[in-house]
């Protein structure tokens, strides 16, 4: 009885005892998860685009991030080393294109997969040898990112909202607006959708899947140094920044690979789900359940929906 | 010429690297210094090679087996998980292992475990002597009966061992404890565990970090606004830990039990013979800084169990066993440091066959915002607390691990 | 022109369902085992115990996953998860029946492993794809926090880790400090062998061809008869119950004693690798991969000083290090460039192109 | 072959396979040779049994081969003149020859509609046109129209294969590589497709490379046919000429003594005479 | 599994019925209140046009689908929400309008497949491959070799399925169905894609089945001169509703088929 009154009640006691914790949680909760989905969707842009699961967008997140602290501290300007982030991040998509993609076309996914994990060492290699090993700080200042706290009373407490968090969840948004109405209102994006679903098709209607391919692989550059810049002035930007990426796992099954909204969703229920699951009921098994929580959420949205929130509809015809 | 091969095993790459430079660099400067301005230990060159091991257990024994070859003298794996595997294979191959305030606690018993080291301190000497800091801050340790003290710490065994103390502790007297694990995979998304700082309100929070676990950590304290003069560290956050909280994380304290800086003759030697003859791969700025001197510590040991093992066989060229011995007879008082050119470096400390921990004492350091402050004299562990809990462990694994070999190794200094 | 098949007729279905028809590779297969056995003797230290017992011990829970993402088309990626049971249980059997030769509980272990690995296996009727991935994961990272969270799992050690207590066969000891890298290299390289064969028997049959059926089409598969959640679940244990007894060898006659922390995400994708590149559904294939993913590095490793310096070009660890990385990442997505069906494919097509030698068709 | 000589002087050719031969996987050598001309405006049929190699020379000509691990590893490939043979599939479309590959291959989670537009990726004449020619094919497949916002991967078969039609045909090709176009339809569906065929060629002058298995109608529809039998062609003419061959009545159109032969008369021992042993 | 028993039927009496059922998908009607019935031993065509529903109602009957309404009987037993491998151990095997076979096996372990519901030795046996495992390999790889011969495929036993062409393909699904040993063998669409004189095989091997072992054939064709020469009663579905059923000459003649599908009199 005991256990079930701690597991079903004293929780939600808690939440009405300290209304501000609870609202202090959800932030968190909701910044996390806009994080998470800012990474997802570098993956959802890609398998949307080839039906590749892309393992190397983790990487890629430290190698944008990388590219760009390590050009300021070589002496570019913040602005320019941006830029100059960007170009490369086209570099990479080109070539990457050229290197990886084109021959590998009409691959089964898991093959295609694979080689994205030969992309992951080839690129944690050659970014350390560039770069080296030890973490770097972002330049958050230099790019005019906010910093501080603001503290807001209510409910008998206090809230703190950092301003960076604000800002990443207002950039963020933009950027999946964005992105989603390219992808869903634009020739490209119905091609995208189409090279996704067979390769053979498409290129037998006359669809480049090379200039597809460097288009989506550049978006997940620039989504990737986005979600670099902001995980970096949270954490650091370091190679274990790399780990973080394996949390836009669940986030994407949960939103289904395929959909930009569902990245941003399942990254809130994710996000949400995972603040609220350990702050509340961590404690009754010692903490931690963290790690393990966020897939355990998706995997029951799963047994409902098999194909994700949003992803698209697995057709079973024989 | 005659030659020791001293392996260094290192973690440059991988998402500990950002701890792993600056202590392969420390490691590998100091005895390339000697090297360079000594011709080496005792008229002998020492080999160094390092192996880069990634933190990853895998690659660490991968290390080992590639160097047991060579007949290295001492193995330092700089990894606990690395640790655990060459333990029993320590007393096999003759090859000593060094584990600096790291690895297995329970092998500070020497005559238990002949073939390790773990000096300074252990992890629960560590524990014991932070919250004896704690409770004389607060006025006797009496007087943390109703206090809380968090504890956050990384999710695994190097984390989780100074639980079963700090429970102890918490029983004697009368403080509650509240536990904080971060799992490996989430050590830069510390967000829920600072919520739950927020929650339970500890007076005071201890951390067991390592890796970008510590700056994550120290930053999310800043964010969350927990005093940072209540936030206290084990030995491993370094200078771009504390960075990372930028102005804020002021206040933020940890144990130490070696200097910073380099107003040491034998760091200037350093400078002079390695870094500006640009054979370090260490910036000249980083030179001195924590986890630099950290891996200097290190090679004092491996030095002196060189050194000391020379005196006792009268070889130039010794072997691991005779180095295992030499271990067994580090004597470093400040006669000896100041020989070493590193006078006021360390505390005296003292091995012995029995005891390969030395259980030394260290003091609590302070980030000004730019720089460690040391703030203490050197604080002793809680022996008592601590013996019963190394004598519990050594027997356990001795008792686990049936057919565990009686100590045979020799002795030179039984007294 | 030692290998063709012109002139082996077979006479009968047995000899013609075997698994090896052509008597070449029957020769060929047993010269391997023998050559395996010999290198007990022949090799050095570092070869049994840093490159072949690894490489054994890959190879299996290799195998292990191939059966389920290879041949039943089942992606997992809680393969470390499923070693790690394997290991523990392995653990906690040896030290509570000591008297037991461990060699039993060796390959008892794997049973606790493919009992949990089918219970993860549940959602697979319902989910498929890259989507069953969150399954495995969540296999993956619940246990691994069992793994800490759960101190009775280490017999309370305060290391919090697996230990490898003594344990001999016909009195040499094979696990612990004291064995040698011969005697623990002769055991695995038996068991090993003595599991690959019965793999090799099970995808040969009835039970492998239900597997394939399943992977290549499922609803045609149900529409056959063939059940699917049986199937899959069956899948399920048997690649545990491999992936248990490879975690078993892994911790106790290679590591000799290892944290929670080896059986993490990243051993997943390790052995998902060695499947992926040696070839989905090919046994040998899973050798091929472990000895492509474990053992090259090894060899860049030694191989690149020497090849540097020749060149008066000395780099530390670290460069070679990242060196090392850039070439199997170029080597993995080079040889996937060439034959996307593994190295086992290559393999395949070498030995037909050997058949048909010296002409090119 | 006699046949060729029987050929009125060819018109402008505008696609040109000059002895081909094709490797799947480096081992599997599928085409051994063969060379075929379509003339501008011209309606080519290319049958011959299962197996036969029809597909492989049409992805061969439209650059697909590449996507199956397959290679062309002799002789080359012209369309209108120039070698396409090194060109990427989309460049063809873009040039106008496009294929309607066998066994459908829809977009399945696309709907019928958007099928159809992607049909129209390479064209760059506004969407004003593309609706228009959509509506087109609404009239020559109602059942499309009928369907349109159903996701493809739901249709039936037939309805698949007319959306993979349409799809081709909104590229509005100069060129079209039919495979199979009758497989999987119904009767009715068939001659509306030929139809079309003829139609488009009729008014547009859109040339055609047709593997057909319904050699009947492929040789009523057609202005010349190659017959392949393993990886070569046999036999070639023009469809008239084909029409009236003996063997081609015997084997693939079934009136050998005349008379269509009921399927249940058929016996297993006649036949086995093939061109190539 | 449970075997309910059925009674023995003979030829001619009613195996399979099909009692307005009806099959929605969200707004699409893909049958609607259709009924009809398959006699035992017969070939019983089902045509109509693109869409139809044709498919779909083999779908119902094997129990790919559910009808939303209606039911459909199989030996006297109507078994509601029947799993689609428990149709198939009752004794229904099909062939798929896309083909449907395991890419990557061989034709021979592709047919072997088919037998998986017939083999019964244990996971033991299969482990070491020897005994009860080995003797049932064998006896069933015999029945196979038979399927082979009369499929005429010998010379593709051991390819991967993959590489074949189209045609072979369909005839290699016909021989995984015949594995089975079915009572009831759906056929849809077995004849696309082939010339005639691949279509004259299949027809043979049609006939061959269902004079030789009184298998009962549910076939749905394009190609009318198959349809009319080889069934014996044949259904028309249009818009998923049933417009004819009877005998191919009185289909043949029947107004509304000319108007829907057959477009002119054949
Ligand atoms: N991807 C492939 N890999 C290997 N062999 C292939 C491949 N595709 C086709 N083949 C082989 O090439 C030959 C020709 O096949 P193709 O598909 O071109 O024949 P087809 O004339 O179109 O036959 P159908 O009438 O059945 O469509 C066949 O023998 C087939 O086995
Ligand atoms: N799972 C499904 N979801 C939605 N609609 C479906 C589904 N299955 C079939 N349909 C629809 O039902 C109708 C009947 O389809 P069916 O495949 O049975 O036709 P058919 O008679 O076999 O046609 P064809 O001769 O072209 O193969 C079609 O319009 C199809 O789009
Ligand atoms: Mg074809
Ligand atoms: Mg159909």
């Amino acid at each position: 009885m005991d256990i079930l009154y701690k597991i079903f009640i004293e929780p939600f006691v808690f939440m009405g005892e300290a209304p501000d914790l609870l609202i202090q949680t959800l932030w968190e909760g909701l910044v996390s998860g806009v994080l998470y989905a800012l990474i997802a969707l570098g993956f959802v842009l890609i398998f949307k685009a080839s039906g590749v699961f892309n393992f190397a967008q983790g990487i890629m997140v430290v190698f944008a991030a990388l590219t760009l602290v390590g050009l300021y501290e070589a002496g570019v300007p913040a602005f320019l080393a941006l830029i100059l982030a960007v170009l490369i991040m086209l570099v990479l998509a080109v070539v990457v294109e050229r290197v990886v993609l084109r021959p590998l076309v009409n691959q089964p996914d898991i093959i295609l997969f694979m080689a994205t994990f030969g992309l992951t060492y080839f690129l944690i290699g050659f970014g350390e040898l560039i770069f080296g090993g030890n973490p770097k700080e972002m330049i958050t200042s230099e790019l005019y990112l906010p910093r501080g706290t603001t503290e807001v009373e209510m409910l008998g407490g206090f809230v703190r909202f950092q301003h960076l968090d604000i800002a990443a969840t207002v950039i963020a948004s933009i950027m999946i607006g964005l992105l989603a109405v390219f992808f869903s209102k634009t020739r490209i994006g119905r091609a995208l959708r189409a090279v996704a679903d067979s390769h053979k098709a498409a290129l037998s209607v006359g669809i480049s899947l090379n200039q597809i391919w460097v288009i989506v692989w550049f978006a997940a550059g620039i989504v990737a140094l986005v979600a670099g810049i902001m995980w970096g002035a949270r954490a650091g930007v370091s190679f274990s920044l790399q780990i973080i990426a394996l949390k836009a796992l669940p986030v994407l099954i949960l939103g289904g690979f395929t959909s930009i909204p569902g990245a941003i969703i399942g990254g809130l229920i994710i996000g949400v789900g995972e603040k609220l699951g350990e702050f509340y009921w961590g404690p009754l098994v010692g903490g931690g359940i963290e790690t393990w929580l966020a897939y355990v959420i998706a995997l029951l949205f799963l047994l409902y929906r098999p194909q994700g929130l949003f992803g698209e509809k697995i057709i079973e015809r024989i | 010429q005659d030659s020791v091969y001293v392996p260094l095993f290192t973690y440059r790459t991988g998402p500990f690297a950002g701890s792993g430079i600056p202590i392969a660099d420390g490691m590998h400067d100091y005895l390339q210094m000697l090297n360079e301005r000594d011709g080496g230990i005792g008229g002998v060159k020492l080999v160094l090679e390092e192996c880069e091991t990634g933190y990853d257990t895998k690659k660490g024994v991968e290390c080992y087996e590639s160097v047991k070859g060579k007949n290295p003298v001492i193995v330092n794996p700089w990894s606990t998980g690395i640790t655990l595997p060459l333990i029993p294979r320590a007393s096999v191959d003759k090859i000593p292992i060094l584990s600096m305030a790291y690895g297995l606690s329970a092998s500070a018993r020497g005559d238990i475990f002949p073939w390790v080291f773990n000096p300074p301190a252990t992890y629960w000497d560590g524990m014991s002597m932070i919250i004896k800091y704690i409770g004389e801050k607060e006025g006797g340790l009496e007087k943390l009966k109703g206090k809380k003290i968090g504890f956050l710490h990384l999710d695994a065994a190097f984390g989780k061992e100074p639980i079963p103390l700090l429970q102890e502790l918490a029983k004697q007297y009368g403080f509650e404890v509240a536990l904080y694990p971060v799992a490996a995979q989430d050590m830069q998304n510390q967000s829920s565990q600072w919520l739950s700082v927020r929650r339970d309100r500890p007076d005071y929070m201890v951390m067991w970090g390592w890796g970008a676990m510590n700056g994550a950590a120290v930053k999310e304290a800043v964010r969350s606004g927990y005093p940072m003069d209540k936030f206290y560290s084990v030995w491993w956050p370094g200078e771009d830990d504390a960075r990372a909280g930028g102005a804020g994380a002021k206040g933020f304290k940890m144990l130490n039990w070696h200097a910073v800086g380099t107003d040491y003759p034998a760091l200037k030697d350093i400078q002079k013979h390695v870094v500006d003859k640009g054979l370090s791969k260490s910036p000249k700025d980083k030179v001195g800084e924590l986890l630099y001197n950290r891996g200097i510590y290190n090679s004092l040991l491996i030095a002196e169990g060189i050194a000391q093992a020379q005196k006792l066989t009268g070889k130039k060229v010794v072997t691991g066993e005779d180095v295992r011995r030499g271990m067994e007879n580090i004597k470093l008082d400040p006669a000896r440091l100041k020989e070493l050119g590193l006078e006021g470096f360390t505390d005296p400390m003292t091995l012995t066959c029995t005891d390969h921990n030395s259980h030394s004492a260290a003091f609590m350091q302070e980030w000004d915002g730019s720089k460690w402050v040391k703030i203490s004299e050197p604080i002793k562990p809680m022996t008592e607390q601590v013996r019963a809990q190394l004598d519990a462990a050594a027997k356990d694994y001795a008792d686990k691990n049936p057919g565990w070999p009686k100590r045979s190794e020799r002795c030179d200094n039984q007294s | 022109m030692l290998y063709r098949e012109a002139g082996q007729f077979k006479t009968n279905y047995v000899a013609d369902s075997a698994i090896f028809p052509l008597r070449q590779d029957r020769i060929g297969i047993g010269l391997i085992i023998v050559a395996a056995y010999a290198l007990a003797f022949l090799g050095n230290d570092f070869l049994l115990q840093a490159v072949l017992i690894p490489f054994l011990v890959f190879s299996l829970a290799s195998i292990g996953l191939n059966i389920l993402t290879g041949y039943t088309g089942l992606l997992s990626l809680g393969t470390g998860a499923f070693m790690g049971v394997g290991a523990y249980a392995c653990y906690k059997l040896m030290t509570a029946f000591p008297e037991v030769n461990v060699i039993v509980w060796i390959l008892m272990s794997g049973f606790f492993s493919a009992a949990i690995g089918a219970l993860f296996g549940l959602p697979s009727l319902r989910i498929k794809g890259f989507y069953l991935a969150v399954a495995t994961l969540a296999a993956q990272f619940f246990l691994q926090w069992c793994f800490i969270r759960i101190p009775w799992l280490v017999n309370y050690n305060v290391s919090g880790a697996l230990e490898a207590p003594l344990r001999t066969l016909f009195g040499i000891p094979i696990i612990g400090a004291t064995a040698t890298p011969q005697t623990r290299y002769l055991v695995v390289l038996t068991i090993v062998i003595l599991l690959t064969w019965l793999a090799s028997n099970l995808v040969h049959g009835r039970i492998g061809r239900m597997w394939i059926a399943i992977r290549d089409m499922d609803l045609a598969a149900e529409l056959m008869g063939i059940r699917p959640l049986q199937t899959k679940l069956l899948a399920f244990a048997v690649s545990s119950y491999y992936c248990g007894v490879a975690g078993a060898l892994l911790v106790f006659l290679w590591y000799g004693g290892a944290e929670y922390d080896v059986f993490n995400i990243n051993q997943s994708f390790f052995i998902l690798f060695m499947v992926i590149i040696g070839g989905l559904g090919s046994l040998i294939g899973s050798f091929f991969g472990a000895a492509l993913i474990f053992i090259l590095p090894i060899v860049l490793g030694i191989v690149l000083p020497a090849m540097l310096s020749p060149f008066g070009i000395s780099v530390g660890a670290d460069v070679i290090e990242h060196l090392r990385f850039m070439i199997v990442g170029a080597l993995i997505i080079f040889f996937l460039i060439v034959e996307p069906h593994g190295l086992a494919r290559l393999w395949q097509i070498g030995k037909q192109k050997l058949l048909v030698w010296p002409f090119p068709y | 072959m006699t046949a060729a000589a029987l050929q009125p002087a060819p018109a402008e050719t505008v696609l040109t396979v000059n002895n081909i031969e094709v490797v799947y996987d480096h081992v599997i050598l599928v085409l051994k040779g063969v060379s075929l001309t379509v003339p501008k405006g011209g309606i080519v049929a290319l049958l011959g049994a299962n197996g036969a190699g029809k597909t492989t020379t049409l992805k061969a000509i439209s650059n697909l081969l590449h996507a199956e691990r397959g290679e062309v590893t002799k002789g080359s490939i012209e369309f209108k003149g120039e070698r396409v043979d090194k060109l990427s599939p989309n460049e063809l479309v873009r040039r106008g020859c496009i294929q309607v590959l066998e066994g459908r291959h829809c977009f399945g989670h696309l709907t019928i509609e958007e099928n159809l537009l992607t049909g129209a990726f390479t064209r760059k004449d506004g969407n004003a046109a593309i609706r228009r020619d959509i509506e087109a094919i609404y009239e020559y497949f109602p059942r499309l129209k009928q369907r349109r916002t159903s996701m493809a991967g739901y249709t039936s078969g037939g309805e698949q294969q007319m959306c993979a039609i349409g799809r081709a045909m909104m590229s509005k090709p100069s060129m079209i590589l039919l495979d199979e176009p009758s497989m999987g339809l119904a009767p009715q569906i068939v001659e509306e497709i030929f139809e079309i065929v003829r139609k488009l060629n009729a008014t547009e002058g859109v040339s055609f490379l047709l593997a057909e298995q319904n050699t009947n109608m492929a040789l009523k529809y057609a202005t010349y046919g190659y017959i392949l039998e393993t990886g070569r062609v046999v036999m070639d003419g023009p469809a008239q000429m084909l029409r009236e061959n003996e063997d081609v009545k015997e084997f693939y159109l079934g009136v050998s003594e005349g008379d269509r032969k009921s399927f249940r008369e058929v016996k297993s021992y006649k036949r086995r005479k093939r061109w190539l042993a | 599994m449970r075997a309910p028993d059925h009674p023995v039927l003979s030829k001619g009496d009613v195996l399979l019925a099909v009692e307005n059922v009806s099959l929605g998908f969200g707004g699409v009607k893909a049958l609607t209140d259709v009924s009809f019935d398959i006699r035992k031993s017969e070939i019983r065509a089902i045509i109509g046009p693109n869409g139809a529903g044709k498919t779909s109602m083999l779908n119902c009957i094997n129990g790919f689908y559910y009808p939303t309404e209606g039911r459909i009987t199989f030996k006297g037993v109507r078994r509601p929400k029947m799993r689609p491998y428990e149709a198939a151990r009752g004794g229904i095997a099909r062939t798929f309008q896309n083909v449907a076979l395991f890419k990557s096996m061989s034709t021979l372990d592709n047919i072997m497949a088919g037998r998986s519901i017939k083999m019964r030795s244990n996971f033991f046996w299969q482990l070491f491959r020897h005994g009860p495992a080995m003797k049932e390999e064998v006896a069933h790889r015999r029945f196979v070799e038979e399927i082979i011969d009369f499929l005429e495929i010998q010379h593709i036993r051991k390819t991967p399925v993959g590489r074949l062409p189209y045609g072979l393909q369909k005839r290699v699904e016909l021989g995984r169905a015949l594995a089975m040993e079915p009572e009831l063998l759906l056929l849809d669409e077995p004849m696309a894609g082939m010339n005639l004189e691949e279509k004259e095989d299949m027809s043979r091997f049609i006939l061959e089945v269902n004079q030789q072992y009184g298998t009962t054939i549910a076939l749905i064709e394009h190609d009318m001169g198959v349809v009319m020469d080889l069934s014996d009663r044949v259904v028309v579905l249009e818009y998923g509703r049933k417009i004819a059923d009877g005998t191919p000459a009185e289909v043949k003649g029947d107004q509304r088929v000319i108007d829907a599908y057959l477009g002119v009199a054949h």
